[in-house]
């Protein structure tokens, strides 16, 4: 019962690979996150936090820069591989793995977007950040068909705008709380409104944007409930002058880039989940053939058996789902969204789900601040809040059935 | 959101194979179910029934032939399709899917001890049946650890048992009302208690049993609440003499044949309340956007959206881990019994959710017999205990954890 | 374990009418029930059909006319023996209950709207009826602030009309298939459209109608999948002509009485589902300590009692709840209808997981026709669609939060 | 929708007292529990913490008093009384609550058992405390017919036992980490083994014992996830010397004694947590008519709706479930343990599910340290093992049924 051994029938390739992630996993994101997590928002990002250890040596795995080129598999076998990579991550520290995963927005935004030349300033060497909900626009600002919205409803003025001048474009404004990496990120993939200057409606664009220029300034890191070793804050953005030529995306092609970024990422955050759930199942698993209680292992218990397979029984799921939905997204001719939030919704649901069933059975010893449990208690819950709260997610998918 | 739109890739071979399935189910066994759901236990089997049609076009379209060999395909592709015709099966109707599955059982336990005589004997042209449980014997029949027993619990004696005389095998006793095709089948593939004549401890053994044979008579067809085109009912052996050749499992290989079966047939319930389930989503979703109150279709309401995500995210979900797990089980060296039950128990727990939640979608409309969301809510609450009861399936799967 | 031992402390005359009713359940309704199950939506109706009897004999109880004053029990008391005898009734069978409580109606309205002239003409000694819904106006007919409404969504045409015309009133129109007791009622308290003449937006009124009266037809009594001992059916009016004093409630006081009366009918279902739910685990308690596998019965597995705890558990909320709302809107100066909603979908939800619970711990046996089980799970799902939908009950109280 | 507009008609007496709780609720437990939250296990504890201003101030108020004494009232006004006033200090302080009720444990047993001399000696002035679990015996030390064993096994040896010397009783030994006031308290209830001298076998007995006394220590406060208000921590014992009178509840009587007292804390228990899912609700409610997105509240959103509502429905249900039980242990002549389990279950794991939706409730704000949603769904996850972990009281429970 580990992440190894699990339904998957792997290559050679593909086992070293996941073994190196599952080493990185177990040997240094999760003693890191343990540790992080008792630490201040402030101390988490402080100079000097092991925090940056943590971004350095990933690079140095070379799983960014993973493609299916360089590992003559088929297109299906490295999506399932990026899957296993991202739950084996996860498995050792979500909230790590999730900033490790931001950070190489810019550079991913670049390739997508066919922009080599924006992919040769913003690379996986500096730490980057999705810079896209805003203050008053939280998951609604993916709902671009209105699913969501309650009768009556207006969207409201965008908190962040960028507007045409020249050959330049000038950024003000700020984004939310909960942009990961926010206040330590170096560069950014900025998701804003677009003001072209023709006095028309507004659009929305993406823009590449070196955080180190002039006007940008950062919020407090937020202080969160869980995933505690991810940094979020704002960025406040005064007159800020970027090239033109920074714009990845511009406002015509902007809602089905997003559209096919959500496949992404929802799916990316349902394999980060299921390696969460993955995670509390094998403690809770373990615990229950250690713990002894009136001489015999609790696990001779009948009821606690039968919550152990409850708890194996959804983690299967989650993953095979995961696996499934990933696989279809990356070979059929057009991804489907309400397949990427069912896999994500279902992954953060189990996480959660397992994680509060395996506090239950380390009973007296759940409760404790030093069990490995209740972290992922807390990583879990804020899962089904964060990229998109599963409720509103819930209706926009619904929207497509 | 049919069955076709499938969230996978499938090559030409498998979408050929699927489109077979598809037609099969939505005109000959959907119908027939229908119609056998309204027809007394007796009425179901009377000669003429419908029935023996659905066996006989089974049988031309190939599928039993399918079923029991691996033709040209990978195991992987081979189990895929597996799981995938089950699928079909399921929409269409569970209990004539269930029955043509069972139909197979002694040809496919010819082919798996690759015992050609008996192949030659017990064919797909006869309708088959599984004859493993007892009147004292559930679901602890295949609990063969006893991680389901209460303390002090002692098995008992079996119901059956065949003994060993000379080069014959005299068989007396009887199975259960749960025997599927129980009462029409022409040939058995019959689990039973084994007494050698040395005077030890009775063994188990596994036995192709012509029911034609001499001493064999059936029981009442079971009245059941659900799954009413699946035939069910008894069958008693009073001096059965067959040849010991005929004894396709001894004793000492018992136990990992039946792991091996019941990890095919979870599989196979998995893959047909899978189906179960996607054919409950379809009618609801297809009655939320048809069915107009006050002017706009139910499917605007946003409660009846969130409620239908719900059910199509479990529904990918029981689908995906199925697909999973049968094709795992079948090109592995070690097939888990624990991936099989996880499957059982998702598929048709969920069956039953998404089916209870498609009458609240109908709404008062669901409660009339003539709508098509309530019989597959029946069927789906027996699929939950038949074939083992989940419950205790939970306990035999946890013991591997 | 069974109706009589539960968590109240009653006073002699209480216990004696408790006692009354739990046997005129055991002995006259559950019988009944089980035998009208199995007929058709016809039959059940047929003239010397043993539901007259039940009509007969339940009169002879005298509970219909059970009020405070005559048995000097304080309103509190009375309140809760009226909820006492609900669950008593419907544990019994919860279709001939309903169309027991059903059929006071009309006399219960010309009490509740201090017409004692009413009154005397609308006696229980005639078959009653509630006709509010209609073809196009579900669950909706009950929600007149439009908490429920989907954007944009337009009322439309009432399906039933009712136009003064002098000291007349004519009715035209019809009910829905859902009216309890619809086919065979002799009276209806009709709920439907007011159209005074005055050339103003139509407003809704409450009428007795006497169901002898030219120009009254029905429709087919209706095939329901539970509740088969209930009759319901559509009531066609074609130019019915009644006196005006059969005006109970007029347009003015409406809203209100309807408010009223909902309070009255949410409670009125979460008291018999209470009794629904109790059944069933009553059936489940029984079964397991009598049904013996491997020596022992099945209630030593931990598994099991487990599982009866959690029944237990949810039955003793649901009446808690149920009781404490109907005395506390029987006796504060407004009775608050969301908490008889909650009450109506705690008890209902509960009967209907108890019973399909009670169906697993039965096994095998839980899927045979002639258990008591599963009839109990039919009855309690449509339960959650009758006397509205729980998920738009759901919304409308809501609204009151 | 706070606690004051209950669905309840209260008495004048009743009325007024729940005012009083409810403000020491709202204006002192409230704010303290949210500031000793953030503090260290130690610091909550430390000289001059705002805990003990709670406890003195409980006292001035006459709680205390009232909770060891019935005063006027009947036993089932005493009884509403203590249910209601356990509601608020849910709903201001979960951990404080259960500090102040455990507090007065020692004077509460010399009341029970009717023992004016311990009763004068052990007050309500000093901070008491329960010390029953021990480190290898957890929930199960309250499990005397073994109702949630294993097979095989083996209660073990006490970890504490009090051993009769002359007209002495010399204690050795320890109590677990989770005993609530344990490293604070003054005075304790001791459950523990008791060895007459006689040879015979070991029994169980109930000591006041002043913790000031020679050869008591104490461990460090343990360090929780939730409840952090609240004191836990060991007690040892090295041949602590009291005099036999201290004895309050001899071998003989032992069980029944427990029983009582597992009664009376479920029921405690049941009514704290019910408190604690309303405060989630009232949170949530009063977000939800305040948060706006897009123009408008977010309770506008039918989805919003749907899910406050299924949240009032559980608080509802879980307190009319305290309310009744406790009323009913009160006034019979038989308390049933079923009952208050039932009752400490379905608070505990409802005001989980509640505060847990209440984050879902708000969002993105919902993960930040400050909101008040995340510290109850904290409280309320240990409250589901703390004092018998909710499984192991269901099996416990159902060998009752």
């Amino acid at each position: 019962m580990s992440m190894v051994d699990l339904p998957e029938q792997l290559g050679e390739t593909e086992q070293a690979i996941r073994e190196t992630a599952h080493r990185f996993a177990a040997e240094v994101l999760r003693p890191l996150g343990a540790k992080l997590d008792k630490l201040s928002a402030e101390e988490v990002i402080a100079e000097g936090s092991p925090l940056y250890d943590a971004h350095r040596q990933f690079r140095e795995l070379g799983f960014t820069t993973l493609r299916s080129e360089t590992m003559e598999l088929s297109r299906a076998d490295t999506v399932r591989l990026r899957a296993i990579i991202a739950a084996e991550l996860a498995w050792g520290d979500c909230g790590l793995a999730l900033g490790l995963a931001g950070s190489t927005f810019p550079p991913m935004i670049a390739h997508m977007a066919g922009r080599p030349d924006l992919g040769e300033q913003f690379t996986s060497d500096q730490i980057g950040c999705w810079a896209i909900t805003e203050p008053d626009h939280g998951s609604d600002q993916l709902d671009f068909d209105g699913s969501i919205s309650a009768t009556g409803m207006d969207r409201g003025r965008p908190n962040c705008i960028a507007r045409k001048d020249g050959n330049s474009v000038v950024i003000t404004g700020q984004k939310s709380s909960w942009v990961s990496n926010g206040t330590i990120a170096e560069t950014a993939a900025l998701f804003c409104a677009y003001d072209d200057g023709g006095g028309g409606e507004m659009g929305q664009a993406v823009f590449l944007v070196d955080l180190k220029d002039g006007g940008v300034s950062r919020g407090k890191p937020t202080d969160k409930i869980g995933q505690r070793s991810l940094n979020q804050g704002e960025i406040f953005f005064d007159e800020v002058r970027i090239p033109i030529g920074n714009m990845a995306v511009g406002p015509e092609k902007y809602a089905t880039f997003v559209d096919t970024l959500l496949c992404g990422t929802n799916a990316g955050m349902g394999a980060s989940f299921v390696g969460v759930a993955q995670a509390a199942l094998d403690h809770a698993v373990a615990y229950a053939k250690e713990r002894k209680q009136g001489g015999v292992p609790i696990f001779q218990h009948q009821s606690v058996k039968a919550r152990l397979f409850e708890m194996f029984r959804k983690v299967a799921a989650a993953r095979a789902l995961n696996q499934q939905v990933m696989i279809y997204n990356a070979t059929a001719p057009k991804p489907r969204l309400e397949l990427a939030i069912a896999s994500k919704v279902t992954s953060t649901q189990t996480a959660f789900e397992v994680a509060s069933e395996a506090m239950g059975i380390y009973g007296g010893a759940g409760i404790m601040r030093d069990n490995p449990i209740e972290m992922l208690m807390r990583d879990a819950r804020i899962a089904m809040i964060e990229d998109g709260c599963n409720d509103i997610l819930g209706l926009m998918a619904a929207e497509r059935l | 959101m049919t069955m076709v739109e499938f969230a996978e890739q499938l090559s030409e071979t498998e979408q050929a194979i699927r489109e077979t399935a598809h037609r099969f189910a939505a005109e000959v066994m959907r119908p027939v179910g229908q119609k056998l759901d309204r027809l007394t236990a007796e009425e179901v089997i009377a000669e003429g029934s419908p029935l023996y049609d659905v066996h006989r076009q089974y049988r031309e379209l190939g599928f039993a032939a399918m079923r029991t060999s691996t033709q040209d395909l990978s195991p992987a592709e081979a189990a895929r399709i597996r799981s995938i015709v089950a699928n079909e099966m399921g929409w269409g109707d569970s209990g004539l899917g269930i029955s043509l599955g069972a139909s197979l059982f002694p040809p496919m336990v010819a082919a798996m001890v690759g015992n050609p005589e008996l192949a030659e004997q017990f064919t797909t042209e006869q309708i088959g049946c599984w004859a493993i449980t007892e009147p004292d014997h559930g679901s602890d029949e295949v609990d063969f650890n006893a991680a389901a027993s209460a303390t002090g619990a002692d098995r008992g004696r079996p119901n059956c048992i065949a003994r060993k005389d000379g080069n014959s095998v005299v068989i007396n006793g009887q199975k259960s009302a749960w025997v599927s095709n129980g009462t029409i089948a022409e040939t058995a593939a019959l689990f039973c208690g084994y007494d050698d004549g040395s005077g030890g401890e009775l063994g188990h053994a596994v036995f192709l049993v012509d029911l034609k044979d001499q001493g064999v008579s059936k029981g009442k067809p079971t009245d059941k609440i659900g799954q009413r085109s699946l035939n069910q009912g008894e069958i008693f052996f009073d001096e059965v003499r067959v040849p010991l050749g005929n004894m396709a499992v001894g004793p000492e290989k018992y136990l990992d044949f039946v792991d091996a079966i019941l990890c095919m047939a979870n599989g196979g319930m998995g893959g047909t309340f899978a189906g179960v389930a996607q054919a409950a989503l379809d009618h609801a979703v297809a009655y939320a956007k048809e069915r107009v109150q006050g002017g706009v279709p139910i499917f605007e309401h946003q409660s009846v959206k969130a409620r239908l995500f719900e059910m199509f995210r479990k529904v990918e979900a029981a689908r995906a881990l199925n697909r999973q797990v049968v094709v795992y089980n079948s090109t592995t060296t070690r097939p888990r019994l624990e991936l099989a039950i996880a499957s059982k128990v998702t598929s048709t727990q969920t069956a039953f959710e998404v089916a209870s939640e498609a009458m609240g979608i109908y709404g008062g409309a669901g409660i009339m017999r003539d709508n098509p969301v309530e019989a597959l809510m029946r069927d789906a609450r027996i699929s939950m205990i038949e074939d083992g009861c989940n419950d205790i399936l939970g306990l035999i799967a946890a013991d591997r954890l």
